[in-house]
């Protein structure tokens, strides 16, 4: 395993290298997006600087090019997460809510009905469940869901029963919000032995550790370029491709269509079929060189800084707050990614944000786009710290004496 | 930039840490309205008890974050025994003062800031869902100084996202006081 | 009316600074896509080495910040092409191709069904084709065309038969093959008379001349990032805000919701219950950028200038080659946008680009996602020169020598 | 960088003014075959009559760039006369030295390259819908001595996008003799 070097990482983002007050930025809010290192800010600058034209089609040097660059960086993503087929299996959305929207509105349109049902968690973000709620309205399948116990883990022990005829299971590999790193390999096996097929939203997963859509068994994987280093504007959908070639296509217009009459239109390959219209270039460039960057750190590295920094929080923050901080989530950094929510007395997390963004920490504050965790958690909101490889202890410390901040602000005395 | 300091004043953490005339009223005789912040999904709830066209009592329940549960503890003890029409006009006054306009904000706290800021974009509409036909003058000094304590609430303008629950109150009061008077 | 330095503007564009073979490049593949200027380039690198976080929600700095930009960046879109409410009627998505589906997916989903019909033109993209090519399947409606003439016109013969009954007009305001502007505004009134909304591709408009939607008259705007000097991987709706509250959301997710419950949601206002996940937020920045740029120049002199130079074009080629070449689409540089497709002796679209490639002059060749079009013209593909703002005399020279050596090369004497 | 001179050599040029085989033959008795470039729309018609499992006669029809034209040219000279073993033999040949390495290329053309050019990625799977089955190991100098004047057509493979062009005759022409083979 390589070992890391976190100042020299962080050294390589520009945003970091920022003083707001005469301190440096302490961002924890990799979860919601993350910060981009030079390498990436300079393949997309590059690219538009000496190489940009459309892609496909064009005859000339640069569109010659820019198609290479593009299709490299679809190779790049298929080969990071294990595809078995990576020149056919990747498809470029706007972001992982597209993506999974796709599979809902092609997949799912094709082969969803009354009667039929589909099993999620409690724990999705929206970006899972609204595209199924919207669906089932249309389609009349049911949608049932695996609960999530006290501790922050899925409670399995209805599963078979949950499972029993499903079409589908929609799960995310780790929680947004409680960090759980969810048996997702196990629940495939499970779903696959009642027919049904496997989405993973890999969205906090793809960008932490080693991904190998073999070793899950998932049928889909979708995960999003700017949580990962990468630009905002493009999204990742991995689908084996014999699913792919049975899908009907998504969005319509050019690009994914082989030939276009007045009356009718034939679609194109796979993985074209699903990408209508101009894609987005310069950020499939920049992702590409964020994979590079992360391949560069090498992905067990990153877990395992990741597994090691979460530890250190967890035990900072409670040996300085004890009792009067809650972390929500499973116990034991190995058993969750590195997002940390948690409620500190009874302050709001929005005050906690505020006060934290005054003394130069950046966490989120919200429900994190899952509401119905939160319900189920009896919160309206949650703090949330995250890392990413760019995060040291001394961002935890600065976390842990900011919270005393707000502490004696908001504090009876 | 602005400060901490310009959002928590001594004054809104007092109604904070201590907030009037907070609990409930039976409902009925009382009336009750609910305030939503999507932004965040808290929660306020107005009990307003109007009588002969005054605010007799109104209690405040719910929860937020400091500033919203601060304003409304600050609002309760402003319009509490005012008439209706008075109740009305401390709300525009205090809406006018919180959608000021963005080119006399800071928000660009130390950061990269464009110099282009279109005239006239209220820093509600920012991703908000205010009411575009808010008046959005800032309040005369009169105005700020009809407002009291409430004036403390100035400092939040310069935290657009924060604008929100400042309002959350006023808003669901506004509501409830258009509920009544369409009901009678 | 600006006057218009063209030597000052290239000097703006980093690509057009690059030498091939010793030569710069001669860009006129504009109509596929712009290039950028350094202030588009530097905006989205600025934002991404200062500011970056993911909007809405966040309470730290960057993130209002952040969010800030974003919004700035929609008001200042629906300024450009007036707007009459700009913070509520624009609505972010990948593409113009993704703006399209969008209403497809969402007006047209809820408003048509058997025994309907729509009317398009046979001059359409693939983008304002095939959506609802897709949709007329899935809801049983028709589609009729309006033809084109000889000369690259609509034939209006027939337009109020054609829009009897109509429930939508979906028209391009320039025709990306034949440079045809369409006399939309005249259009758009005679659809309303019949209760049809209108549906304006302004892909090859918007970039290139003062756009009021207004003043055209339309229900519904589309144009695309990536051909106005900004990046790729954004494009725009406008919509009238009365139609956006009444039209269905569009991809489900966070962002796009005011509530998520297991068993239903609710959406949010207009335009963010469009704008499922995270959105295009550094490309937005960008347009912006984009749009300041243009506004600078002025979109008068920018038309002004486009018709002038595809005028020296079409004199020019026609001077070269007489009879040998052929020019699609309507006489007089006024009557159209600054696309040039043309037809060369019996040579092949694609052979000329590669022979222009080689000379440096990049120019596209293909069906330019026109398919019908094509069939129409009875070619299969044509060679297609495109003309923006950093286009000059100097370019077109280029053109017409370098048609030239193609001649030499593939002549039989 | 690659040169024109590279793709459009003499003796392609040559075939491209002077087709050999255009035309069309009686079906039946002769099998027709349509092949389509979705990249350009253009369309290739192969004529082919075998008898006894040699390929008595070809034609060419459709339309195409100069290097889909001369390619079908050269190729309907190669296979005429051949039995279909030998003409399948060609066909392997010729699209082993059209599906080359990516690495082997300089598709950069002056730009900006990236150095880590992914192992395996033939430039035809860069965008395109080749069968990734097709052997991709370079074809040897003995291969390429047989192939006489085919082997001018290796330039083509530095210009990625115009693959499609040279290959579209050749996976015609495979698929006619495999309709015919299946009929039989
Ligand atoms: C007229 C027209 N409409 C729509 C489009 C589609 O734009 P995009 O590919 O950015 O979605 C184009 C560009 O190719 C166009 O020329
Ligand atoms: C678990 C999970 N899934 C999906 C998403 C959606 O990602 P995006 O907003 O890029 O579509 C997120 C990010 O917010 C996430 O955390
Ligand atoms: S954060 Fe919810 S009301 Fe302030
Ligand atoms: S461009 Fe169509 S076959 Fe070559």
């Amino acid at each position: 395993m390589n070992t890391f070097d976190v100042a020299a990482i962080k050294a390589d983002f520009p945003i970091l290298q920022r003083c707001f007050n005469g301190r440096k930025i302490v961002y924890l809010d990799s979860a919601a997006s993350s910060q981009r290192p030079e390498a990436v800010l300079d393949a997309m600058d590059t690219y538009y600087r000496t190489t940009h034209a459309n892609v496909h089609r064009g005859v000339y040097a640069i569109a010659e090019e820019a198609t290479r660059l593009f299709e490299e960086a679809r190779h790049a993503y298929g080969r990071f997460v294990g595809a078995p087929d990576p020149a056919h299996e990747v498809v470029f959305t706007k972001n992982a809510t597209e993506a999974v929207n796709l599979v809902a509105g092609t997949w799912g349109r094709a082969n969803l009905g009354p009667g039929d049902h589909i099993v999620l968690t409690e724990m999705e973000h929206h970006a899972n469940l609204v595209p199924w709620l919207m669906l089932s309205e249309q389609k009349g399948f049911s949608i049932r869901y695996i609960p999530v116990d006290r501790s922050g883990w899925l409670d399995l022990s209805d599963i078979d029963a949950l499972l029993d005829g499903a079409k589908l299971l929609g799960v995310t590999l780790v929680s947004n919000v409680l960090g759980t790193l969810n048996p997702v390999a196990e629940l495939a096996a499970l779903a696959h032995a009642q027919g049904a097929l496997v989405l993973a939203d890999g969205a906090q997963f793809v960008p932490h550790m080693a991904t190998s859509v073999t070793a899950l068994g998932c049928d889909f994987l979708v995960a999003t370029g700017h949580k990962m280093l990468g630009p905002t504007g493009i999204g990742m959908l991995w689908a084996r491709r014999a699913l792919l070639e049975e899908m009907p296509p998504f969005l319509g217009g050019g690009e994914m269509i082989r030939d276009v009459r007045l009356d009718g239109f034939t679609p194109n390959e796979v993985p074209w079929k699903f990408e209508a219209g101009t894609p987005p270039i310069a950020e499939a460039v920049g992702l590409a060189a964020a994979l590079s960057y992360l391949e560069g750190l090498g992905m067990d590295a990153v877990r395992a800084h990741e597994i090691a920094l979460t530890g250190y929080a967890m035990d900072a923050l409670q040996h300085a707050y004890g009792d009067e901080i809650v972390l929500f989530g499973p116990d034991g950094p190995s058993n969750r990614g590195g997002v940390l929510s948690f409620a500190f007395k009874d302050l709001h997390p929005h005050d906690i944000s505020q006060v934290l963004d005054a003394e130069g920490v950046c966490i989120r504050a919200g429900h994190h786009c899952a509401k119905p965790l939160m319900r189920k958690l009896d919160v309206s909101a949650t703090a949330r710290a995250s890392f990413y490889v760019y995060n040291d202890e001394q961002d935890v410390e600065a976390l842990v004496k900011a919270l005393g901040k707000a502490d004696e602000l908001f504090g009876i005395g | 930039m602005a400060g901490l300091e310009d959002l928590y004043r001594e004054i809104i953490l007092d109604h904070y840490r201590n907030p009037r005339n907070r609990g409930e009223l039976p409902v009925p005789p009382a009336h009750r309205t609910e305030g939503f912040n999507p932004l965040c999904g808290d929660e306020i709830v107005v009990y307003l008890s109007v009588t002969d066209g005054i605010v007799e009592d109104l209690r405040i329940g719910g929860q937020g974050c400091s500033i919203s549960q601060s304003s409304a503890s600050m609002m309760s003890a402003a319009v509490k025994g005012k008439t209706t029409a008075e109740a009305r006009r401390t709300i525009a006054t205090f809406k006018s003062m919180m959608s000021i306009h963005e080119s006399t904000l800071d928000t660009s706290a130390g950061l990269a800031s464009d110099p282009e800021i279109p005239e006239g974009v209220s820093s509600e509409d920012s991703g908000l869902d205010e009411d575009p036909s808010d008046e959005l003058r800032p309040p005369s000094e009169a105005e700020l100084t009809a407002l009291g304590d409430l004036a403390a609430l100035q400092g939040v303008v310069k935290f657009p996202v924060r604008i929100k629950c400042a309002t959350l109150s006023w808003n669901t009061l506004a509501q409830g006081l258009d509920e009544i008077a369409t009901s009678a």
